[in-house]
């Protein structure tokens, strides 16, 4: 075995280690500058490790590690397939694309002695993630889950207001509860079942199909996740958390948190329960549908005649979950491969609608609509890179955002005359996003300028360059949707694999 | 034997506890919990009796040592209570 | 005795409803943070329930004569260790937070905060 | 026997959690908190989870308790009476889900159970195989420290979340990371004035110090292991620092030592992992780190478990220096 393969046999653990390992590394690091490039660093190679698993896996199979080496339900398995590997690439990425541009922002929101800290800390959340995306073991996936979201909780409060500490307060009960709830499920699988390996558990569950523990387990699992995924209406601790967070936290946590919850959602509801309790499917539609379609109206809704510009794009967020579960919620191959691929683009949009947010932050204070009229003839090129992924949120034909909306409106149609509902619902949060959109739009181009934004200049060059690099990859996967829609496709067969139809 | 022992200890542990939530004052329910801890000794090294693995005493010692550290925590910030504001301090241990 | 066959399931799901009731109702920040690990714990006495078995013993394997002793299951265990510290890593940093808050608002008290906020902004 | 002890013992732990809610004194309900997590370890006791029981006392009703009380110290020791909105209205939702959950309980195995499935899969294994692949007694330590090693990677990190991020908290708008002995004001009272606890205090410090590195080196045979032996001997350490000062045991311990500590029980345990990495085993396989499998078990055992110790001892230290030796104006 040569070197290479070596490494290459690796690869699984390598992804989830390398975060890992840094941290204590650039936890000692005394040198601010030093700290960031090394996290910076550290995320880079993760996304690479990316990159070379997502293109090992593009035919669709599966790689597992057994970690220790131990055979899989004795010790813990990694399983990559296409779905976690696309994940994995927005993880990275997002993770990757927002530490580039952080060095400014963070040096103007956060103390330098802290700044070490505050990088070892975010190396955490993206091990933690990644760990989740991984693994193959229920228990395991709480583990990391609970790595990511303590360090989430503390990137948050890293945010300049005491508000932030309030909402953050919030964010962990709340996290807590939906943690314990997820663990609660997995205890009762376990009960009933004797293994915590995921395939294993969906092949031991069938002996033991419609029992009153399973169904309590589904339960629990779901409103567990769904809490983690601010699905309407658990969303509550997101507005806040979102609004409060250092601007660059944020990008990165709009473009991934939410949906790596969704993702061990999806994977327990279609890979575990779908056989082994009957009607599984009716029940999971049943719940999900009108939740769904409720988070769409009502996030769009509130975001229209929203004031705080970071508030307005979370509550934009909680209908974007929503429109990813009404995929999911159709329970067919086309309408699960839109989820998922909406999971992607929705990483792409909000992760450049909020960095373009966090390039504003860099020169004001105060980000509320009301006090930012004009500002975009200060700030040309901000402006017109949020406005361009504004048009990919909206779904204008061209961008990211119209490709899953079409497949999600296909999807639908696909349903029969009761498709036309989500259909009229897409089309309606369509239609107030491009409410919202113009509002930001009219306001920042074309009101009044207002006095707080007289003197403010263009944000630096570096976070343009990043910005207009999210804005082409908006571009290039509407125009060439191959890569994603290949992994979404793949991880929909894989997930109705089992299923009924 | 041990288990007349065990049912004993744990009547004791019932009235300990009915002075625990009944207070009236906090002293009574420092001395509680310390009672408490004290009983919870005893009871482990008779399960691990009863359940013939003695070499469980272990546990026990943990406790014993684990429920000195509990009580001198509280008394030391009860104290730095009292002392910091001994008007509240005072009236929160009389009103209950 | 049957019937007590599932008495520490009952335990945990009161204990469990406890908890989340302090969650709820209760304005204090700390009552709340109390009512959180009384909510996990009823998941630890949950998982540590399924590890028992009539006549087993704790899986720490005595004397190899004993072949025929029975052993409780050691795997709960070792998920209830890493919950017990996953618990108190998430109280830790909730006081540390709840610290901040009273430095920050002057108050603990959620509903008080609320109202601090309101004339902020 | 066992079975009727636990019912009593679980009934009063259910008054005592009622209790705890109901409560509006802070201090109190902190030491009733304490009260409860006694009762809970005696209840894991009775299930036959000595090691689980060990650290629910070691950490549930120990460190939790001091730092709750150090948290105490500095924000307000009562709670205020307020009537909730919907108050009713939710307690219906939670009697209805509670009914629910009951209902939901009726097809559990019952307890102890020896037909139950958890006792038929992968169970069996560990019990069987842990003599013959790892070798050590208490099968637990084998399962966390080996074949679920992973698992225990994470949980060590999450301790070392928790720690980074209260000192990252609690640094908010001060000029240095780490509390600094020099700046403590040497005006606390602390134990020193009374005689019988100081002395106690001091006296038995150093055992339960020595008794955490029993319990470290001895998990292999006994209950212990890195978790709880880092709990105890932080707990050693608080209480030299309640019955001396803050002042003194900062100088004693100083927190870059247990910063260090922290970090470097997080490298030593995955320098394990990667050691047997370039050994051309996979991530945590012990077995390749000696020419026989079992002697690399043993090894890596011991190895990763003082990890767990270090990070543990550092991380609960400087969690209960940020908040002891924080000024509460």
């Amino acid at each position: 075995m040569t070197l290479d393969e070596a490494i290459y046999n690796q690869l699984p653990a390598l992804q989830v280690i390398v975060p890992l390992i840094a941290v204590p590394l650039v936890a000692m690091m005394r040198a601010r500058h030093l700290a960031w490039l090394a996290c910076t660093l550290t995320s880079l190679l993760s996304f690479g490790i990316a990159v070379v698993i997502t293109t090992e896996l593009l035919a669709g199979a599966t790689w597992q590690y057994a970690m220790g080496a131990w055979p899989a339900p004795m010790g813990i398995e990694l399983r990559i397939d296409s779905f976690s590997a696309l994940l994995l690439l927005i993880v990275t990425g997002a993770s990757t694309l927002m530490l580039l541009a952080a060095r400014v922002p963070i040096a103007a929101q956060i103390q330098s002695i802290r700044q070490p800290l505050f990088y070892a800390v975010w190396l955490l959340t993206l091990g933690g993630l990644i760990g989740i995306l991984v693994s193959g073991d229920a228990f395991n996936i709480f583990v990391f889950m609970e790595i990511s979201s303590l360090a989430t909780y503390v990137l948050v409060a890293a945010g300049r207001d005491r508000r932030a500490l309030a909402a953050v307060f919030t964010y962990i009960v709340m996290g807590t509860i939906g943690a314990t709830f997820y663990l609660v499920g997995v205890g009762l699988i376990y009960m009933m079942t004797g293994t915590l390996n995921l395939a294993d558990m969906g092949v031991r569950l069938e002996q033991v199909a419609d029992s009153r523990p399973v169904m309590a387990a589904a339960a629990f699992i779901t409103v567990g996740l769904a809490l983690k995924a601010a699905l309407f209406p658990l969303h509550i601790w997101l507005p806040n958390a979102y609004t409060r967070a250092p601007h660059i936290v944020t990008a990165f946590l709009a473009a991934c948190s939410t949906k790596v919850a969704i993702y061990v959602l999806l994977r327990f509801d279609f890979l575990i329960f779908q056989e082994s309790i009957p009607n599984h499917a009716l029940h999971f539609a049943g719940l999900l549908l009108p939740l769904a379609l409720a988070a769409m109206i009502v996030g769009s809704w509130v975001a229209m005649f929203e004031d705080n510009l970071k508030r307005l794009l979370a509550y934009s967020s909680i209908a974007q979950v929503g429109y990813i579960l009404l995929g999911a919620g159709l329970i067919s191959t086309t309408g699960l491969s839109a989820a998922v691929l909406h999971m992607f683009n929705h990483a792409l949009i909000k992760g450049v609608l909020f960095l373009a947010v966090a390039c504003l932050g860099v020169r004001l204070v105060q980000l509320r609509l009301s006090e930012l009229g004009g500002v975009a003839r200060h700030m040309p090129w901000t402006m017109s890179a949020f406005a361009a992924a504004g048009l990919s949120l909206i779904g204008v034909p061209g961008t990211a955002g119209f490709v899953s909306k079409w497949q999600l409106i296909v999807a639908a149609l696909e349903v029969g005359p009761w498709g036309l509902v989500p259909i009229i619902a897409i089309v309606t949060s369509s239609l107030m996003a491009v409410v919202y959109i113009w509002r930001i739009v009219e306001t920042t181009w074309f009101a009044h300028a207002s006095t707080a934004v007289a003197s403010v200049r263009e944000a630096p060059s570096w976070m343009l360059v990043l910005v207009w690099l999210g804005v082409a990859a908006n571009v290039y996967f509407g125009l060439q949707p191959q890569l994603p829609l290949t992994l979404a496709t793949g991880a929909a067969e894989l997930l109705l694999e089992s299923c009924c139809d | 034997m041990f288990v007349t022992a065990a049912i004993a200890i744990l009547v004791t542990m019932a009235l300990v506890l009915v002075r625990a939530l009944l207070g009236p004052t906090v002293y009574d329910r420092i001395l509680a919990a310390n009672m408490f801890g004290t009983k919870t000794v005893i009871l482990m090294a008779l399960i691990a009796f009863l359940a013939d693995r003695p070499d469980f005493l272990d546990l026990a010692l943990t406790y014993a040592l684990i429920n000195f550290i509990g009580v001198l925590a509280v008394l030391e910030f009860f104290q730095h209570r009292v002392q910091s504001h001994s008007d509240t301090a005072d009236k929160s241990g009389e009103s209950r | 005795m049957e019937i007590l066959g599932l008495f520490n399931y009952w335990v945990f799901v009161l204990l469990l409803m406890t908890g989340l009731f302090a969650i709820i109702h209760k304005s204090n920040l700390i009552k709340k943070l109390i009512g959180l690990s009384i909510f996990q714990s009823a998941v630890f006495l949950f998982y540590v329930t399924l590890d028992k078995i009539d006549e087993g013993t704790a899986p720490i394997i005595r004397d190899t004569d004993l072949v025929d002793q029975i052993y409780a299951n050691p795997l709960p265990q070792v998920l209830i260790l890493t919950a017990i510290v996953v618990g108190i890593a998430t109280t830790a940093l909730a006081l540390a937070v709840i610290v901040r808050i009273k430095e920050e608002y002057g108050t603990i008290e959620e509903s008080e905060m609320r109202e601090l906020d309101r004339y902020l902004s | 026997m066992t079975l009727v002890f636990g019912t009593f013992l679980l009934s009063m732990m259910v008054l005592v959690a009622i209790a705890i809610v109901r409560e509006h004194n802070l201090f109190v309900a902190v030491m009733l908190s304490a009260i409860f997590s006694l009762l809970m370890a005696t209840n894991l006791f009775l299930l036959d989870a000595a090691d689980v029981a060990l650290t629910e006392a070691a950490i549930g009703a120990g460190i939790s308790t001091v730092l709750a009380l150090g948290a105490l110290a500095l924000t307000a020791e009562a709670e205020q009476r307020h009537r909730p909105k919907y108050r009713w209205l939710s307690i219906a939702i939670m009697v209805l889900a509670l009914v629910a959950l009951l209902y939901s309980t009726q097809d559990n195995p019952r307890i102890g159970d020896p037909e139950a499935p958890v006792h038929q899969h992968v169970a069996p294994w560990y019990l069987e195989q842990t003599p013959i692949l790892i070798d050590i007694p208490n099968v637990v330590t084998a399962v966390l420290g080996s074949f679920r090693g992973y698992d225990t990677f994470g949980e060590v990190l999450v301790i070392l979340t928790a720690g980074i991020g209260v000192l990252f908290l609690l640094s908010a708008g001060r000029n240095d990371l780490l509390p600094n002995p020099r700046r403590i004001p040497d005006n606390t009272i602390r134990l020193r004035q009374h005689t019988i606890p100081h002395v106690i205090g001091k006296l038995l410090a150093p055992f339960i110090i020595l008794f955490g590195l029993y319990v470290q080196f001895h998990g292999e045979y006994g209950p212990g292991g890195g978790f709880q032996a880092g709990a105890l001997i932080a707990a050693g350490v608080i209480l030299y620092g309640l019955v001396e000062g803050e002042r003194p045991s900062l100088a004693l311990v100083p927190p870059n030592l247990l910063y260090g500590l922290s970090l470097g029980g997080v490298l030593l345990y995955g320098g394990v992992g990667i050691a047997s990495m370039l050994l051309g085993g996979n991530f945590l396989d012990y077995s390749v780190l000696m020419t026989d499998p079992i002697a690399g078990q043993h090894w890596g055992l011991l190895l990763i478990e003082l990890g767990v110790g270090m990070t543990v001892t550092g991380v609960l230290l400087s969690i209960y220096h940020a908040f002891a030796a924080r000024d509460p104006h």
